[in-house]
């Protein structure tokens, strides 16, 4: 089931992808933010939080001069770690209860302040290391069912509550479970601490909870015979740090979009682009599969019409990746099924869309996410709009299939409708499995055509995005009909730029680590 | 959990969420939605929340709603409704009618009134079974009459007068109006009627059969939706194996 | 969308068809059966019942001499007619009464007799050839919506309740009404009579219920801009009259099967085959649709496996029809999808099926059954399997489409689940429209090759049934697993020889119309 | 139908019959069938057939359930609480303000707390509108502000404040532990506290949102699903032209 798209126009839309992301780039290497510093520092070994709850990594942060500061947070804590021989914990939390400050350690030679911070580092990305070699020990041992792999959601609010929702889960067949964060949790500067019972449309992410999940999904995995995965969230403020918790407790995914925070969350762009790409390089290191957010332009404005937009997002969150050393593999382009479902050959459409994706991006495991926008209170006509999804899916052959709920527009799931909706996918996906390979679509018909429109249009909307710039684009309304101005946006006060001796051993260890698939 | 008080689970321990959909008999509009949630509360459920209501018909509004019970249900006190439970194999069935019973055990089964819904007592009769469970005709100790369907009570409780018949197996599947309980009713008294209920072994069937409703009616049990021939046949061959010794 | 099926296997399967129907017709040729012969009292104006509620038909025959009703009832009721110069009413009244008995009419002359009886009876073939052209002048007006035909059934066992819920059901895009009778209604030698509200499973099929759901179909019909159909049940012992009934209150469909009565009913063979023959000329010339009864193979055997018999059940239902002078698009032939829901690729196998009938009959108008078989109590798993149900009709082209009911495994229909059923047809449909004309099956494939094998199937079915001839193959259960003997089962003691001069004016006329489509 | 008593209809009028759906945290067998039958009939209904029960996961079982109900709610008492009545068409709610207000009317909407579902609002205040019906920027006589997704009530009440707004649209669409209650509640408060609350027209809105709700949060009016921005519109002209004349 092949559908015939002009190889010409696809090289063309790569090329135009590295155009538009180049000056970004650019860009990025030249600054920091104060997440990729915090991040710098909880690789380091700093966690935990103040009496009056202060992140440790904020707390020391904030008491880092801004001159220091541009030289990257590790000199100047690594210098605190030689001369005090304290540990990374006795030292921040010394410094962030105000005991010591950093101008006690100016004094500090350069290559001793550097091996001191460079040493906790290694300590830091050793875990890393670690946590990837067990999963893929576990992935050998418990090898997953066949794609699509079933992913849902826990939202509860309580993550004890998430826990037993997602052991259920996992028993009635769910491959991937996602934590979602409540509501407001991307637009903190910080990440809240310990284990969290009360969140509001979603449970905090914190290190904790997703330790409590990784233990009981472990649990369950050996039990099923299977590994099942976890989720949760970077894109936000705090993008870095998120990653890095996510690397050391082993999560498997973790939505992480070069432009959702930009878009839907009105924060600031720099700040974005340069925390993604710092992220991105940590989860190219952890093995973590990346989710994209192009169903989110699908959410707010209509479907059939944003499809080239959603396109072209997708050869741009390639782009970053493959430029944060993420292999295709990791690379879990987002696309939706958003499609007024009363649009008569709605089906033809999605099914164009899915496979188009599926054709330009052979190697990514496309992140496919369900109906949303157009569910209502009829959970009986969602759950057949589902239905239909599920076939699109499995026949469009999507890897990373996050199951729709017929609840969707009523309340975040019950424990029961997670069931129902599994059950929907296991029995569409195997009265259907092997559609895919059974059918050809007609040269020329409805939905040949619309996927080589789409692809034409995502051409054309690129082509006008790498002539302006992204950042002007972007200010030009360009994605999800929202403009945001490059100086505007929450976080931007957090972004600095690096002094000529900035020094991120992060960074540079990065870097340096081939990446092994 | 508390086995004393088990409440309906949404997506918190004792919420006691639930959903549920009817339609009403009136004109869809804002009050017919405030009517459908008037009605919820009335029926004493808290947080009422109508997700979905619309016109469905001239005169027909269709209602979706979720909303929490204070209900709770002790489930330490419900007894031992199963009938279903532990099953012996064919060979042990077979055997124990062998010793307890010493002489083969007539079961005679039909599809009662003019239901005419045979599979279900064909999966428990036939030697094919259900799902992979042989039916009680492969068995060595059962002799089985199967006499399909709309059997008329009359000419069921003839047939066991006649052939001596110890298990008498009822089915019914249709249930509108309570025509499966009247059916059933009218074949308990005939048995009562015609001096035979004492001796004979009077078992029911069929998807909306629980044994609690079956010993309600009088039956010695009642046999419900998925039920497996050997599950019958364990029953059988202990109930007849107690009263061979009964009556030693 | 074209499977690759061999004409040569097709056009034996229709030779075969030919020469199993030949001897069969010989033998209806030679037979009538009480029920044909109330039915052309019926059509006589017979109709009502005696003060003990027996049906007038069966009262007047009841009274008829052996002897005088091997020659035909039409005669000698011709004869009473001549007679008395009663009415066809009066005479039945005053028959039945006992106030007067057939042997006062032995001196009337045959062509009196004949004469008196052949106004009667082209009287009532006049109604029917009225009804007719009001059908055919309704669609003209109203027209219905293209196929798939949305056909779903009312059977609360009250007749007003049903009138209530067949108009709802029409407001909410129902083409076709099918109104179920009462469990046992079957079995009876009779019709009841009058406007009924209990029954049990269904509502009786009376004539005045025909009429009560006639008009309020035709009052909606007008109000929705589009005709609605009505459909009964005719197979039973009382084929031949429901289909007078039928003809005359104009309904548009019937189930008419030449074997389910023998198969599911245990009707004796011989009744069933001579009238199906009657009943069919009827529906024949009153422009009414039959619907066979293929699908209940399925309910009580495996579908996979039944696959090939349901075709060779096809071919011979269609043979009989044309006997009966039925035109192709009045032979809805049923097919239905019953294939286990959890079996892999069941999709498939159900695209394949639906798919070579609708090749192998081109112009038939096939009926798809919904799922019942496998629907349990999870309305929300069944109510996805009738989409797929939905999907494969619209793919496959289907033209009468029997809605599947999500409370199928529960009850008999509730208003709203009728409701849910017909949004979720019309949502699959609408947003599939024509996926069918966009794709095409792999040669090849596992598609092509099980339409292929069930064609082969079918064919050697038939051969085995022509060898051993059509009686006695139904003995040796060839078809759904049952056996039944020639002279056995219900309504045998209604079949009697004709004799030489049997005479029935309504089978000449039938004879002589040339079927105008 | 008796307007005086209404109830849900299944096949027939006034069986009372309704769906159900739900969870038991206990571990499926006859007993938990037994249990959700139960309690059910504790809920007060009549006829409870357990369709479905099965094991969805390690102790919880799921049921779907058919029962009738013995309630009846009287929809002649039911007043008017809708708001979506009649809407003028936007000449009319233009003409309506230029007459009788006499200048434009201030509008400030928001999605207020966290919450960044801004579709809603945006449906009712945007050009383009929702279904095809303008939105209220289109209007002449609005002055529309959107301050967008995420504000808190003192933040958009400092808004109202500082820009003399006179009608304030305020969005509420996660509903989850009551924060969409609890929001609105703190605007009104603040309203109140900050003495503003009498002269500013104060409108809620969301899937969620019923008229009763608002009003018994102190709100002028309150919105739910399907809204079309021509009933908002209506609404505040009407609002307007009343006070306008009472201060004449
Ligand atoms: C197959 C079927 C038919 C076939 C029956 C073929 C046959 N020879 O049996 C046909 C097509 C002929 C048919 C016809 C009708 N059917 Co029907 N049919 C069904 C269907 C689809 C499946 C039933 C079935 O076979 N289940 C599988 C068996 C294995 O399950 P089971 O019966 O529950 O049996 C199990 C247990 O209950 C138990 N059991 C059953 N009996 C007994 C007895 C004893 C003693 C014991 C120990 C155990 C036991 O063991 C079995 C194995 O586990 C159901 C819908 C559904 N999906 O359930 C409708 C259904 C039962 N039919 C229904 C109706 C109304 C009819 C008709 C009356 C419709 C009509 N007016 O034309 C007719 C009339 C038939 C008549 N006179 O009774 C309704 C009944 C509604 C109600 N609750 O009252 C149903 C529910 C469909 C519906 N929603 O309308 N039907
Ligand atoms: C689109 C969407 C999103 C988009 C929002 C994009 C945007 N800029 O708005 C994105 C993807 C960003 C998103 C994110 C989240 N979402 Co969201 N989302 C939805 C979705 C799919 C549709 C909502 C929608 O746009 N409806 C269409 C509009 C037009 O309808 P409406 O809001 O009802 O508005 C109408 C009326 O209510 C009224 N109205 C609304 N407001 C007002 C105000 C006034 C004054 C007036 C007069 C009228 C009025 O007029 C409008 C037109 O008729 C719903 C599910 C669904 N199908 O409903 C979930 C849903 C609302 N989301 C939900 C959740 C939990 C979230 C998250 C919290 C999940 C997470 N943790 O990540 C996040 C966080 C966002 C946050 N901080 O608030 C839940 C809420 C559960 C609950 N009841 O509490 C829902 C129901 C999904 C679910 N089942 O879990 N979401
Ligand atoms: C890529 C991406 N990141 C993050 C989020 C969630 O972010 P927030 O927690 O801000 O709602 C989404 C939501 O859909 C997303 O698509
Ligand atoms: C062809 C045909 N006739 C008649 C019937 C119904 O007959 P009865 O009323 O005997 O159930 C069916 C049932 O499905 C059928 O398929």
């Amino acid at each position: 089931m092949k559908l015939e798209l002009d190889p010409g126009v696809i090289a063309r839309c790569c090329e135009l992808a590295g155009a538009i992301a180049e000056p970004v780039s650019d860009f990025i290497a030249a600054h920091s933010t104060v997440a990729v510093e915090r991040s710098v520092l909880r690789l380091c070994g700093v966690d935990g939080v103040t009496s009056d709850d202060v992140p440790l990594p904020n707390a020391v942060l904030d008491r880092l001069p801004a001159a220091l500061r541009e030289g990257g947070v590790a000199r100047a804590f690594g210098a605190g770690l030689a001369h005090t021989g304290l540990d990374s914990l006795g030292l921040a939390g010394a410094i962030a209860r105000g005991e010591l400050t950093f101008d006690l350690f100016s004094a500090v030679r350069e290559t001793a302040a550097r091996s001191a911070a460079t040493a906790q580092v290694t300590r830091g990305l050793e875990r890393v290391r670690a946590a990837r070699e067990t999963r893929a020990e576990a992935l050998e041992r418990l090898p997953q069912e066949p794609p699509p792999l079933l992913y849902v959601i826990v939202a509860s609010g309580n993550i004890y509550e998430d826990r037993t929702a997602a052991v259920a889960a996992a028993q009635a067949g769910a491959q991937i479970i996602a934590v979602i964060r409540s509501t407001g949790q991307s637009l903190l500067d910080f990440v809240p601490f310990g284990a969290t019972t009360e969140g509001f449309g979603g449970t905090y992410a914190t290190q904790e909870n997703f330790q409590i999940m990784r233990a009981a999904l472990d649990e369950v995995s050996q039990r099923l015979g299977r590994y099942v995965m976890l989720t949760n969230y970077a894109s936000g403020l705090c993008m870095p740090e998120i990653a890095v918790m996510a690397a050391l407790e082993r999560l498997d995914m973790l939505l992480n979009d070069s432009m959702y925070g930009i878009l839907f969350r009105d924060i600031n762009m720099k700040r974005t682009f340069v925390d993604q790409h710092f992220s991105r390089m940590l989860n190219a290191y952890s093995g973590i599969i990346i989710n994209t957010g192009e169903d989110n332009y699908l959410t707010t404005a209509d479907a059939v019409e944003q499809a080239p937009a959603v396109l072209a997002s997708q050869f741009i969150n390639e782009e970053f990746a493959h430029r944060a050393g993420m292999e295709d593999a990791q690379i879990g382009l987002g696309d939706a099924y958003e499609i007024d479902p009363d649009l008569t050959d709605g089906l033809l459409f999605q099914l164009a869309q899915a496979q188009l994706a599926r054709q330009v991006f052979p190697k990514a495991p496309l992140k496919y996410m369900p109906p949303t926008k157009h569910m209502t209170g009829d959970i009986f006509k969602g759950h057949l709009i589902d239905a239909m999804f599920n076939l699109t899916s499995v026949t469009t052959r999507q890897q990373i299939h996050l199951c729709g709920m017929l609840t969707e527009a009523i309340h975040t799931p019950f424990l029961a409708d997670r069931v129902l909706s599994l059950e929907n996918a296991r029995y569409v996906m195997n009265t259907a499995r092997h559609l895919g390979d059974e059918i050809e679509f007609k040269r020329g018909g409805i939905v040949e055509r619309r996927a080589q429109d789409v692809l034409r249009g995502a051409a054309a909307l690129l082509e006008s995005v790498a002539e302006r710039g992204l950042m002007r684009a972007i200010e030009e309304r360009t994605f999800a009909d929202v403009s945001r101005s490059p100086d505007g946006g929450r976080g931007f006060e957090g972004v600095f730029e690096r002094a000529p001796d900035y020094w991120n051993p992060v960074e540079e260890a990065l870097q340096r680590q081939p990446v092994t698939a | 959990m508390n086995a004393a008080a088990v409440k309906p689970y949404g997506d918190t321990l004792n919420d006691g969420a639930m959903q549920m959909s009817f339609t009403l008999p009136m004109e869809f509009s804002e009050a017919a939605n405030e009517a459908a949630r008037q009605l919820v509360v009335k029926m004493g459920f808290k947080d009422v929340a109508v997700a979905e209501g619309r016109a469905i018909a001239d005169g027909f509004s269709f209602f979706v709603v979720y909303a929490k019970t204070p209900q709770a249900v002790d489930v330490s006190a419900i007894g031992a409704h199963a009938v279903r439970e532990s099953s012996l194999s064919m060979d042990e069935a077979d055997a124990l009618i062998r010793e307890r019973v010493k002489r083969k055990v007539r079961v005679a089964g039909a599809c009662i009134g003019t239901d005419a819904h045979t599979v279900g007592i064909d999966a428990i009769l036939s030697m094919k079974g259900y799902k992979g469970n042989y039916g009680l005709e492969r068995y060595h100790e059962f002799e089985t009459f199967n006499l399909g369907s709309q059997i008329s009570p009359e000419e069921l409780v003839r047939f066991a007068r006649d052939k001596a018949i110890d298990v008498i197996l009822a089915s019914q599947v249709v249930t509108q109006k309570g025509s499966d309980i009247a059916n059933f009713t009218a074949l308990g008294e005939l048995l009562e009627a015609e001096g035979l209920r004492e001796r004979i072994l009077l078992l029911c069937g069929g998807p909306r059969v629980t044994n609690l409703m079956a010993t309600e009616l009088g039956y010695d049990a009642g046999f419900g939706r998925g039920t497996l021939p050997s599950e019958v046949a364990s029953f059988i061959a202990r109930r007849m194996a107690e009263r061979a010794r009964a009556n030693v």
